[in-house]
């Protein structure tokens, strides 16, 4: 390949504890390709999205072709092929959700923090994404901040919360 | 039978149609038998009088071609698109993927064969164009169309002989439907 | 082989089981409308064109996926039937940016062809106009996303016929896009023979050969089939 | 471990049951909802309080699944008395404690509902939110800790799976589903009898059962709920399953979005496996069945079935025609049955109390009972299981408490994006799935969002169409392009720029993409839309340009 100098194609270090996971589990599910799923979750969890060098790494451990790989990756929410920054702020649009205002906290997140869903700050300090419905629908509207769910938020509130997580 | 009146209009195209509707020789002689031409690029004729059936070639790229396809349709009974640029917007279209900003950029700032001050030209008395270029469908109600790039000459004659004769043209039928 | 009897546009025909309504159709000279079908490759039933009604089925059955049973009461041209086609074939020019009069496929393309057929002339639904890449990078051919309709001939050619999987599907929805390997540039593709059967089955003028100017476009699709059947008799 | 060791173990789990020394229970509502609320914390803190009192030997302090009203979280309910707690936090946990176990004189103004009954009711079961309801999928969910195998085992679990194993052929266990009048609970409402049987009589070396946990529509929560609050209920109704079709190998596929549901049902396959109730000889016979948990990757498609099993496979999750069905050619190639969460845990009732009580519940075609999530602009959303047939005013009313802010009833949407309105004049309908369908909704998996007149029907229609078109796999013509197409002549309509030609093309590209759509997504996906027009068509006339 021509690119061989950019820095997403040089081959993960062995040593690399999360490179060790994402072996362990392609052992563990025996090299089989219709374990791919189960092996990019692994690989999202570890680093948070999916860097070009590992899933060329997943791909040669499976045999699989390139374009198999990236179609699947890319056919499915939750695997992201860019990072998703330090912290995550998930807005939930689901239906309850969007009855009771979603939309005006994306809004208001976009005001102050000139962020749209699926875009991250400059810095890396602070990623904005929607879910399509977190299942907590009693508690709409509900906004996911960093694994921690804030129900019935209102916008001036998680505001408030991101700031006071970017700021640390 | 009193004669009909035809007219012909170019808006945002090549003028390709209009090449073709001369290719229809001398059947030309045909129609003038049955219609007056009382509008058309290659004819003389300021204003657009109340006609039978008016041929628009090209798409509505700009402010003056709304207000002129909105005028035409009111004067017109028939409104015939012509061509391809007037169905589905064509090679005009083709600056629709792009913002216009982006457009007039390359074109008159960014252009090789711009010199360091090129701008983009801003006077009141120039078109204003439209942020997307649409087919005629888009903005007014069509009668008929004729898709082609162009449409050839016998294609362009079979129409305008079937509605001078009140027929209603089907270019299905008669294998003549074609785009490009 | 035993034969078993059904009616096809009110033609009473006897035909061979376990084939698809689509083969039998075409042995007896009924036309059906396709895109994604392509003799030689799997069906995968998306284009939709191909769709029948079927006497007791409540719902249109695709021919190329549906294989003939006993007594099968079908119609392939009813009135629904031809409205669909056309919105199908509207939508395909909709969708993507087939501009035919500066295409190399022009006069050459199935999917004019398509409208034609369909009677289609004039698009009644507004035009997408999404923005398409051109990839040029592969010494022989092009790849133009300008004209792809998205019926995967090429991604199952590549991958049934030649085994190098170098095309699939990327995204979803409206934003599927034909990707080479990891969507690389054609032309950097670790898996690509560069056997040109993608460029055969490939209806459109969205794949085809650098060698040509507008309007000689001359594409073999057939030859996929062909090679298929002579695979199967050296077995 | 073989049938008799079983038993022992429940013989000595309800021995221990009986002679409890425990005089109350209290419960902790840990479905995902409470825990956002903070329930975790509540539980911790009563547990801590219960030892400084010195109560350890007469109250029992378990985590439970969720117990139905999620907006008043978090939930804690004390049996026997069965008074529940709403919105308890760590401030008023001594309080509760002193007055409901000491002084015995229940704190009203903390009471389930006090802030909107006008007596709340020391007996939650007295009050019409539950009273209304009847439990058969939720069962238990509440009342156990979903994290042990034993606290199911006291509650029958596990019978029904040695009755069919011990006493019924696999011809027997599907005849008694049959009976049942079962339909599946994922949405299409497919004779689930039918489908076993014919997946029964596939015959192939091997076969595969499914549990669909791909909950995707946006507002429902009903798979959630179960699977974190009774997961062994599910992967019992997969092995009574997998013993009628003859599979050996099972796969529960769980959205990614349920962390809680995953990690539960992973605990309860592990826990069976250790009791023998799942795993190689299942209870000393010749029968084996393993589950394997499969993690959802996004992507609401997956809920239909030739998609699933696609993911399954480890690939793009896109349809593919029926037929051949997955009975016929699934997973794999192999004969494949695929039920949903709710349907696998409505199975070891029928098989314990016989199909006959099944099929005398709810309504002559529709039986049993459905659990609905309830969201909205309603005062108690959460979740309920009703039988089929009671009318949508009681659910919204009675159950659900009436409108928000006492504003007033537009609009129900059911069966999410593949569903439609159910509208104000129609409130009296019965919720079952001919009537949902007659009024252009769907029973759907059971998503009910409650919208007041503040609700915009155009918009809602466009809500659910961008949702589609975000959703579509992009493999067939109508849906990738019908679907943006429509949402684009929405959102103009939404803008007041739509004109009367924009809404005859709406209108028919949605019977288009309905009629010619490959999969049920895409043909469903007009559904929101068509229903709106239906009921609401003079909000679209109004703005339209003239």
């Amino acid at each position: 390949m021509k690119n061989n100098s950019l820095p997403t194609d040089v081959e993960p270090a062995k040593t690399d504890p999360r490179i060790k996971l994402i072996t362990a589990k392609i052992k563990k599910e025996n090299y089989k390709p219709d374990a791919l799923i189960e092996i990019l979750h692994t690989a999202q969890n570890a680093y948070g999205y999916l860097p070009m060098n590992v899933l060329k790494f997943i791909t040669k451990a499976l045999h699989l072709p390139p374009s198999r790989v990236y179609s699947t990756v890319t056919f499915y929410h939750f695997f992201s092929l860019k990072s998703k920054g330090e912290h995550t702020c998930l807005v939930c649009t689901g239906t309850a959700c969007y009855v009771k205002g979603a939309q005006l906290i994306l809004n208001e997140i976009e005001k102050q923090f000139s962020l749209k869903p699926g875009q991250v700050s400059a810095d890396n300090k602070l990623g904005v994404s929607v879910a399509r419905c977190i299942g907590a629908c009693g508690l709409a509207p509900a906004v996911v901040l960093d694994e921690e769910v804030h129900a019935k938020v209102s916008s001036e509130e998680i505001v408030n919360s991101i700031n006071a997580k970017i700021a640390v | 039978m009193s004669k009909k009146k035809i007219a012909t209009v170019w808006l945002g195209g090549c003028s390709g149609c209009h090449m073709s509707l001369l290719d229809i020789d001398e059947r030309i002689l045909d129609v003038a038998k049955l219609a007056d031409i009382v509008k058309c690029p290659i004819v003389d004729g300021k204003e657009l009088p109340e006609v039978d059936i008016v041929l628009v070639e090209g798409s509505v790229t700009s402010d003056e071609h709304l207000r002129e396809i909105l005028h035409i349709r009111k004067q017109a009974k028939a409104l015939v698109a012509l061509g391809d640029c007037a169905v589905t917007s064509n090679i005009t279209g083709m600056r629709n993927y792009f913002d216009l900003k982006e457009v007039f950029d390359t074109a008159y700032v960014n252009a090789v064969s711009n010199d360091k001050e090129g701008s983009v030209p801003d006077h009141p008395e120039l078109l204003k164009l439209r942020d997307k270029v649409v087919p005629l469908q888009e903005v007014v109600k069509v009668d008929f169309v004729i898709p082609g790039c162009p449409p050839d000459a016998d294609t362009i004659f079979y129409v305008l002989f079937e509605f001078l004769n009140d027929r209603i043209p089907n270019l299905s039928e008669v294998k003549k439907l074609r785009y490009g | 082989m035993p034969k078993i009897s059904v009616t096809i546009d009110d033609k009473k025909l006897d035909v061979d089981v376990g084939k698809t309504i689509l083969e039998v159709c075409k042995e007896n000279g009924i036309e059906i409308l396709t895109m994604c079908h392509l003799k030689g490759l799997t069906d995968v039933g998306a284009c939709r064109l191909c769709l029948v009604e079927i006497e007791g089925v409540n719902k249109l059955l695709s021919a190329c996926t549906t294989k003939i049973a006993a007594n099968m009461i079908i119609r392939t041209k009813t009135e629904k039937i031809k409205r669909y086609q056309r919105i199908t074939s509207e939508l395909f020019f909709a969708e993507r940016n087939h501009v035919c009069s500066v295409c190399v496929a022009n006069g050459k393309c199935d999917l004019q062809k398509l409208g034609y057929k369909t009677e289609m002339n004039h698009i009644r639904y507004p035009y997408l106009f999404p923005e398409c890449n051109v990839d040029t990078s592969h010494p022989w051919y092009v790849l133009d996303h300008n004209r792809c309709i998205m019926c995967t001939r090429c991604v199952r050619a590549c991958g049934e016929v030649e085994g190098a999987h170098n095309w699939n599907v990327m995204n979803r929805g409206y934003q599927v896009r034909i990707i080479s390997d990891f969507d690389t540039p054609w032309g950097e593709s670790v898996t690509c023979t560069s056997c040109g059967k993608c460029v055969h089955a490939c209806p459109t003028g969205a794949i085809w050969p650098k060698a040509i100017v507008q309007g000689q476009l001359e594409k073999k699709p057939e030859i996929i089939g062909e090679l298929v059947e002579k695979r199967k008799m050296n077995l | 471990m073989n049938r008799q060791d079983l038993q022992t173990i429940i013989y000595a789990e309800k021995a221990k049951e009986q002679n409890n020394k425990y005089k109350h229970k209290l419960c902790v509502c840990c479905g995902a909802g409470c825990i956002s609320s903070g329930s975790e914390e509540v539980l911790k803190k009563l547990q801590e309080e219960v030892v400084t009192r010195g109560l350890e030997s007469e109250v029992e302090v378990i985590a439970t699944g969720c117990m139905g009203p999620c907006n008043q979280g978090p939930l804690i309910k004390f049996l026997p008395e069965y008074t529940i707690y709403q919105k308890v936090d760590c401030s008023n946990i001594k309080d509760i404690i002193q007055r409901q176990l000491i002084e015995k004189k229940p704190i009203e103004d903390l009471l389930l509902f006090a802030d909107s009954r006008p007596k709340p009711f020391i007996d939650a079961q007295e009050d019409p939110y539950y009273k209304k309801q009847m439990k058969i999928a939720l069962k238990n969910c509440g009342h156990i800790n979903p994290e042990r195998i034993e606290d199911y085992l006291v509650h029958d679990g596990y019978q029904a799976l040695d009755k069919v194993l011990f006493q019924m052929s696999p011809e027997e266990v599907i005849a008694e589903i049959k009976q049942s009048r079962m339909r599946g609970r994922g949405g299409a409402g497919y004779p689930t009898g039918l489908k076993w049987e014919s997946v029964y009589k596939y015959v192939s070396p091997q076969k595969y059962v499914i549990c669909n946990g791909d909950e995707g529509d946006p507002g429902a929560f009903m798979d959630r709920s179960v699977l974190e609050g009774n997961p062994h209920r599910v992967l019992e109704g997969m092995s009574i399953a997998a013993y009628a079709v003859g599979a050996t190998k099972g796969f529960a596929y769980i959205r990614g979005e349920y962390p809680l549901a995953i990690k539960r049902f992973e605990l309860a396959i592990k826990q069976a496996k250790k009791l023998g109730v799942l795993g190689n000889n299942i209870l000393g016979t010749e029968f084996s069945f393993d589950v394997e948990v499969r993690i959802g990757a996004g992507a609401f498609v997956c809920g239909e079935e030739t998609a699933l099993i696609a993911s399954i496979e480890g690939k793009r999750g896109t349809p593919r025609p029926r037929p051949p069905f997955p009975a016929e050619s699934g997973l794999w190639g192999k004969p494949t049955l695929i039920n949903n969460v709710e349907t696998f845990a409505g199975i070891s009732p029928i098989i314990n109390n016989g199909g006959e009580w099944y099929s005398d519940i709810g309504t002559p075609k529709s039986a049993g009972t459905k659990v609905f999530a309830l969201a909205g602009k309603i005062n108690y959303s959460g979740l309920i299981e009703v039988p089929m047939g009671t009318t949508l005013r009681e659910i919204v009313f009675d159950i659900g408490g009436g409108i928000q802010g006492g504003g007033e009833f537009k609009a129900a949407q059911t069966g999410g994006p593949s569903g439609g309105c159910i509208p104000a004049e129609h409130l009296d309908v019965k919720m079952d799935y001919e009537s949902l369908t007659s009024l252009g909704s769907i029973m759907g998996s059971g998503g009910l969002i409650v919208m007041d007149q503040s609700s915009d029907m155009v918009d809602v229609a466009r809500y659910f169409m961008e949702f589609c078109m975000d959703e579509s796999c992009g493999k067939c013509v109508p849906c990738r392009v019908g679907t943006k197409m429509m949402h684009d002549l929405l959102q103009k309509i939404c803008e007041e720029k739509g004109t009367r030609i924009d809404l005859e093309r709406l209108e028919e590209l949605a019977v288009y993409v309905r009629e010619c759509s490959l999969c049920g997504l895409g043909s469903s996906a007009p559904n929101p839309l068509l229903s709106t027009l239906r009921h609401f068509r003079h909000e679209y006339e109004n703005r339209i340009l003239e």
